[in-house]
């Protein structure tokens, strides 16, 4: 991209280029993330009305309410946002901007297709975990900063929730990572290209249960469904986010949104083979037509996958969350030690002993088998940037692996990353 | 008359405590003296042929004529009633008893009367007869913790006694 | 409420170490139903006590009662329990009759059958939905309440009030159904039978469900009875008392000739009597009870309610047969300043919340001389203490909401 | 922002030098419990600075720590945890039985 | 289009200088607030800045986990102390002005010294030449995982003979930290279980009335629970009448 801006304004390799680039980048995500937050809102509410029989919204701005968030974003921002006396000002002001720069950080390193990235993070899959950590602080801040005692008693008991579901949500990752031997995101969304068997989520029993274990640690992670603790009107103690109003309480929701949005991206990349659709149409419309066009149309067919995929993971949660009563404070906790870490662990030892017995996975079954990305440290083996790397087709190498790139000698032939699709691997 | 078995054996076992028993009434009552109460209750509750487990309420019916032209034809003197209706859960059985206590405690304005309470043998008694000390004015010995439950604690006056007076006002809140 | 300084002299400060606190489950909280106020002594998680405060809805009926007629102080039952106010009629009607010794024609008694077991099913559904908003999910609610308004448009029809309705009078109802009301209301019914495996798989059956009712607030038969509870609650623990059956007379000859079973588990066996209701060949079987729901626990509390909605439906198909074979009278209803006697009678009918008792004294002249109202939740709240004792604080709107009280019926 | 030219190691240290010294003299000056761990935080930070500064190829490609730097600091942040876990249940046990977090009245050694 | 590996010469610097400003002007502010809540968070702050200073440094996989472990950790479990201690007179807790004066002549001379170590020794001043291969090479944490496990990957080229054997790794301290991590687990846990029980005796405390509620309570099952009578309900004064015999 950066290139392409540069040769536009012909300033060769200045770093104006880059500085676009990345404005691009970021804008982009803010519209992900801002558009995302609008239509999530506004498909809870008809969702929601579909489960419990009745239409939603359907008066405001045409015939299916579509405007009917943009109402509501606006009555928000035209309310008056006070901030209580006893609260800690400067801590209750910037709880909310915490919340949102944290799921919306987690965004840079999410690859929406094979190339394009925001910021290409090698320890992607850290990266977005690590990020979604700091969300935790948001909701203590604002418990605390409230100044009263029932917003600080359930920002504890939330607190407690996330971050007691960090420990499951960070096992299950590491499965996918195992298996696909790189943290990150772009590589692991490319080797489940091909067929939906190659998907993740298919490979063994064991990669299945993970996934499960996954989604249902990300809905309590991000608070949504049964884990609502924070928001648990029916108890005694409302939750953090009472003493907020107007604006201030729509960037809270943002937040969880987009965060929502990040986790079941996140699950698509990792588990549901990314961007790559379960029929591999992008990879063939991007080899008929070749070239660089050939490889834009099968990236924004790319992206447009993940979107559909990350979409259909949030209905899931709105779905769950309309149907399920909530859990009990300890119900939640005891769900998190007996169930999810056990399972998660078992999942992990599971998929490791199947990987290492090297049994039959489903892609290599139907006889797709995805490419291998394993490189092999041998020793005494000099590991130099080796001469054969597929020259890209004049589009910047997104990642010069060089660990791709050796050449050693024994059996499994190392075939190279495709780094566009255009190329495609050979099988 | 005495044939009724539950009459005959109250009768044996209380003697003069059972003051009166009408069985011309639409539901059978049989009165008892204040001081007796509580026994005749836990024997009740107990009697293998009746077991009146469920104490299904306590009511206080203020009998004062405040309108002097039909005081003068009323055949009864101004008393309380305290009624209590029993059912048994296992023989499907009702019972009415009945106990009649002066308006004030011997005769002085503002004294509540007394009756024993039988909170002890019915759980479910407690409230109702906070609810009857709350609005009829009847202080039952020996209950738990006798507050009001219905009206605010600082409310004076019982509404349900005919003689009760609306108060003028309340924190602020005209009365009459 | 006060402001988070509470100033409120009897509630302990939050001091240093999470200990005694005592909090305020203020009248109006979302999940306590109507104007019930809860003051919790809790330790951190755990509620060591419970006390209810009551009389936010107190509207002195009794005393209004020694003011005007028996006809007079009909719209004043409605508004005792108002989810279900036929079933006050019903009882305040019977207990006028039984003073008055009055016998009500065949067909009244029918037409009493169909509204009243209509009522309860209403009632019924009002608290599947707000018990499912209690333990947080929203959609029972308004599933349960598009049923409701099916009913309540009957009752429009009959009547033409949705909620007071002042219909069943003493010595009959103010009005016949309509003619054509049967076909509607067998209707309603047809496409009801659909809808109630629905509920059940919404809620009943409902794993998360389960796990926040089941083996929670378990009370004993002896506890039950000892606490004068009665109806759903009474049955949940599973004695068998139903005033339909074991009720008085008067009352359960109106339910004369009917075929329906109370529903209420056999303590050993701890099974419910079976379902043998045929519907559309396939019998409408009840879901079978979860291991770990244990007899006289908020689940089985609710269960009970689920399939009486299921009997009353019986009852509702049958009573229309029988009302159409009747014709002429129906029962109108007494004169306005109708001379009561100077006796006393005692009646209590089996509302959907449980036993709803009326005493009225009459003094010779229109105006009873003293009027009572024994409520059902009054006495279903009233264990309430002693069964929250040291649960979690997320159990409370359970408990609470399993017994299904009804604010305006406890305060009068 | 030209003038320092292009960024050295001696830039990182300087940095992990004034974090550390900020570090000491919070230890030094905080009387709550829970304030000194924070200046042990930060002295801790203050040495992975140099950790990674020595470690890392790109400030110097030929004479660095290569991996080394980076695994220390990667233990140091693990052991960090694990520290200022035990010092939380010390300062939690600490104050429930003394009421109190002051680190002055911190001064009888029993229970 | 990789920012940082490109427009080699000015990012470094700008985002350096930036990184380097939030965390130390954060560290001060960590020093000078007096609200322990609001030092916390500044605390926050300053360490997520330093983990912007490791990926400057090329150190990605150490910067990710700081963020994650360090800061998503470490820090939250810090702010939940803060949380349960911080009640109403101890959140500002302001320390006395002649420790001030002290602890900033010491502070202040160590700070002389180590700046002067810092910028003393004549390789670290030098701007080395960086090129696109440094930067690249540290864009990998395959290598890390690896010398966790005792692969010694980066220096395959002196083969001595630790790391043909494999043992010129970090295998064995990283077994150590893990049991190190657990030990430290379990004491927490322990140290920090509440204490409730053990001072329950005292009748003050709810949970022993609890107890001795549940104690005398135990429900003992209704005689008759069987209440199977099926006859209608009548007064039990009424004389036997002859029809009700059922």
């Amino acid at each position: 991209m950066a290139d392409f801006i540069n040769n536009i304004f012909g300033i060769g390799d200045s770093w104006v280029g880059y500085l676009i680039a990345a404005l691009i980048a970021a804008v982009l995500i803010l519209h992900v993330v801002a558009v995302g937050a609008l239509l999530f809102i506004w498909m809870e509410r008809k969702i929601s009305g579909r489960i419990q029989d009745r239409l939603g919204p359907t008066r405001v701005g045409g015939k299916y309410g579509w405007l009917q968030t943009l109402a509501d974003g606006i009555k928000l921002i035209a309310k008056e946002d006070i901030t209580p006396d006893l609260a800690d000002r400067f801590l209750f002001k910037i709880a909310p901007y915490v919340g949102l720069a944290a799921s919306y950080a987690a965004f840079i390193a999410l690859p929406f297709a094979d190339g394009v990235v925001a910021q290409h993070v090698n320890t992607a899959v850290f990266f977005v975990l690590a990020v979604l950590g700091l969300e935790v602080f948001s909701v203590i801040l604002a418990g605390y900063a409230s100044g009263s005692k029932w917003s600080l008693f359930g920002a504890m008991r939330e607190a407690a929730q996330v971050v007691s579901y960090e420990v499951p949500l960070g096992m299950c990752v590491v499965v996918p990572v195992m298996i696909c031997g790189t943290m990150n995101l772009t590589t692991i969304g490319n080797m489940q290209a091909g067929l939906f068997t190659n998907w993740l989520v298919f490979n063994d029993p064991f990669t299945f249960l993970t996934a499960i274990i996954y989604f249902t640690c990300a809905t309590a992670g991000v608070n949504r469904a049964p884990f609502d603790l924070a928001e648990a009107e029916s108890e005694l103690v409302a939750g953090f986010h009472t003493e907020y109003s107007g604006l201030r309480w729509s960037l809270f929701f943002m937040a969880e949104y987009s965060s929502m949005f990040v986790v079941s991206a996140l699950a698509s990349i990792l588990f549901f083979g990314g961007s790559h659709g379960p029929i591999p149409v992008g990879q063939w419309i991007g080899e008929t037509i070749g070239g660089t066009w050939g490889l834009n149309i099968s990236r924004i067919i790319g992206v447009g996958n993940l979107l559909l995929k990350g979409l259909i993971g949030v209905t899931v949660m709105m779905w769950i969350r309309w149907t399920f009563p909530r859990l009990r404070i300890d119900q939640v906790m005891t769900m998190c030690l007996k169930y999810c870490v056990p399972l998660a662990a078992l999942g992990f030892i599971g998929a490791t002993t199947w990987q290492y017995l090297d049994l039959p996975t489903a892609n290599s079954l139907v006889g797709n088998p995805r490419y291998e990305k394993h490189e092999m440290w041998t020793e005494g083996v000099e590991v130099t940037p080796a001469a054969d790397a597929s020259p890209a087709s004049g589009i910047p190498d997104p990642e010069p692996h060089q660990e791709d790139k050796t050449a050693n000698a024994d059996s499994v032939t190392v075939k190279t990353l495709p780094v566009s699709v255009v190329k495609g691997g050979e099988r | 008359m005495s044939e009724i078995p539950l009459v005959s054996e109250l009768r044996a076992k209380f003697g003069e405590g059972i003051i009166d028993v009408n069985l011309e009434a639409i539901d059978e009552w049989v009165e008892l003296n204040p001081s007796v109460l509580v026994e005749v209750c836990q024997f009740l509750k107990e009697a293998e042929g009746f077991r009146f487990d469920m104490c299904n309420s306590i009511t206080v019916v203020d009998y004062l004529e405040t309108d002097p032209k039909k005081a003068a034809k009323v055949d009864w003197e101004p008393h309380l009633e305290v009624v209590y209706h029993l059912s048994s859960i296992a023989t499907k059985l009702t019972l009415v008893l009945k106990v009649k206590i002066p308006r004030w405690k011997n005769g002085v304005e503002g004294e509540l009367p007394t009756v024993p309470s039988v909170a002890g043998v019915w759980a479910t008694a407690d409230w109702h007869e906070r609810e009857a000390y709350d609005l009829s004015g009847v202080n039952f010995l020996g209950h738990p913790h006798l507050k009001r439950i219905l009206c605010p604690d600082d409310w004076e006056g019982h509404p349900l006694r005919k003689d009760y007076e609306m108060p003028l006002e309340y924190h602020g809140i005209r009365g009459r | 409420m006060a402001t988070s300084k509470i100033d409120d002299p009897r509630v302990i400060e939050f001091d240093v170490r999470t200990d005694e606190m005592l909090i305020n489950m203020g009248p109006q909280h979302p999940s306590t139903h109507g104007v019930l106020r809860l003051v919790l002594r809790t330790d951190g998680e755990v509620v060591s006590d419970v006390e209810p405060h009551l009389g936010y809805l107190h509207r002195c009926a009794e005393k209004i009662g020694e003011n005007l007629t028996a006809r007079q102080w009909i719209p004043y039952t409605d508004r005792m329990d108002y989810l279900a106010a036929m079933n006050m009629n019903l009882g305040w009607s019977l207990v006028i009759e039984k003073l008055l010794e009055y016998d009500l024609p065949e067909r009244g008694r029918h037409l009493r059958v169909i509204i009243s077991e209509m009522g309860r099913i209403a009632s019924h559904l009002v608290a599947m939905g707000t018990y499912g908003l209690d333990l947080g999910s929203f959609t029972p609610f308004l599933y349960g309440f598009r049923e409701r308004e099916k009913i309540l448009n009957l009752f429009e029809e009959a009547c033409g009030a949705r909620l007071t309705y002042s219909y069943l009078t003493p010595g009959g109802a103010t009005a016949d159904l309509p003619v054509g009301w049967t076909d509607k209301c067998r209707q309603f019914l047809n496409q009801f039978k659909e809808v109630i495996p629905e509920l059940h798989t919404l809620l009943t059956t409902n794993s998360i469900f389960v796990s926040r009712t089941a083996g929670i607030g378990v009370m004993s038969a002896k506890m039950a009875v000892d606490y004068g509870c009665t109806g759903p609650v009474l049955r949940g623990s599973g004695v068998y008392h139903d005033l339909r059956f074991h009720g008085e007379e008067r009352y359960t000859e109106m339910y004369e000739g009917y075929v329906f079973d109370v529903i209420c588990a056999d303590p050993e066996t701890g099974k419910y009597p079976e379902s043998n209701y045929e519907f559309h060949g396939d019998s409408l079987d009840y879901p079978e009870i979860p291991r770990q729901a244990i007899l006289g626990d908020c689940w089985h509390r609710f269960y009970v309610r689920m399939l009486e909605v299921v009997q009353s439906v019986r009852l509702i198909e049958q009573a229309i047969e029988k009302y159409e074979a009747t014709s002429g009278d129906w029962g109108t209803p007494i004169k306005l300043v109708q001379k009561l006697p100077a006796k006393e009678a005692y009646m209590e009918t089996e509302a959907p919340r449980g036993q709803m008792g009326f005493y009225v004294v009459g003094n010779g002249d229109s105006i009873p001389w003293r009027v009572r109202a024994r409520s059902s939740s009054f006495c279903n709240l009233s264990v309430t203490a002693p069964l929250c004792q040291g649960i979690l604080l997320a159990d409370i709107p359970a408990i609470v909401g399993s017994l299904d009280v009804v604010m305006g019926e406890i305060d009068r | 922002m030209l003038l320092i030219g292009t960024v050295t190691v001696s830039w990182y240290l300087a940095v992990g030098a004034v974090l550390f010294v900020l570090g000491a003299v919070c230890m030094a000056t905080k009387r709550n419990l829970l304030g000194v761990l924070m200046g042990v935080e930060l002295v801790l930070n203050g040495a992975n600075m140099n950790f990674i500064a020595f470690g890392s190829k790109v400030l110097r490609p030929e004479g660095s720590l290569g991996l080394d730097g980076q695994l220390i600091a990667l233990f140091v942040i693990v052991l960090a945890a694990a520290e200022a876990a035990v010092a939380l249940a010390i300062a939690l046990n600490f104050y429930n039985n003394h009421n109190t977090v002051d680190v002055d009245r911190a001064n009888e050694l029993n229970g | 289009m990789d920012l940082i590996a490109v427009a080699w010469p000015y990012w470094h610097q700008f985002f350096f200088i930036i990184f380097a400003t939030i965390a130390i002007g954060f560290g001060f502010g960590v020093l000078l607030s007096k609200n322990v809540v609001r030092m916390a968070f500044y605390l926050v702050l300053s360490l997520g800045s330093t983990a912007g200073l490791f990926f400057l440094a090329g150190a990605e996989f150490v910067g990710a986990m700081q963020l994650m472990i360090y800061v998503g950790g470490t820090l939250v479990l810090l702010i939940f102390g803060v949380m349960l201690t911080a009640q109403k007179d101890f959140i500002n807790m302001d320390t006395h002005t002649q420790d001030w004066i002290l602890a900033t002549i010491v502070g202040g001379s160590l700070l002389m010294v180590l700046l002067f170590g810092a910028f003393g020794a004549e390789d670290w001043r030098t701007p080395q030449d960086i090129n696109d291969a440094h930067v690249s090479a540290t864009k990998e944490a395959t290598p890390l995982g690896l010398a966790l496990t005792g692969i010694r990957v980066d220096t395959l080229g002196e083969s001595t003979d630790a790391v043909a054997d494999g043992k010129s790794g970090y295998l064995m301290p990283f077994i150590i930290v893990s049991f190190h991590l657990l030990v430290v687990l379990i004491g927490a846990a322990y140290m920090a279980r509440t204490k409730k029980l053990s001072h329950a005796t005292d009748d003050k405390s709810s949970r022993a009335k609890l107890m001795l509620f549940k104690m005398e309570h135990e429900e003992e099952p209704l005689e008759e629970a069987k209440y199977v009578v099926t006859h209608k309900g009548k007064s039990a004064l009424n004389p036997l009448d002859p029809n009700d015999e059922d």
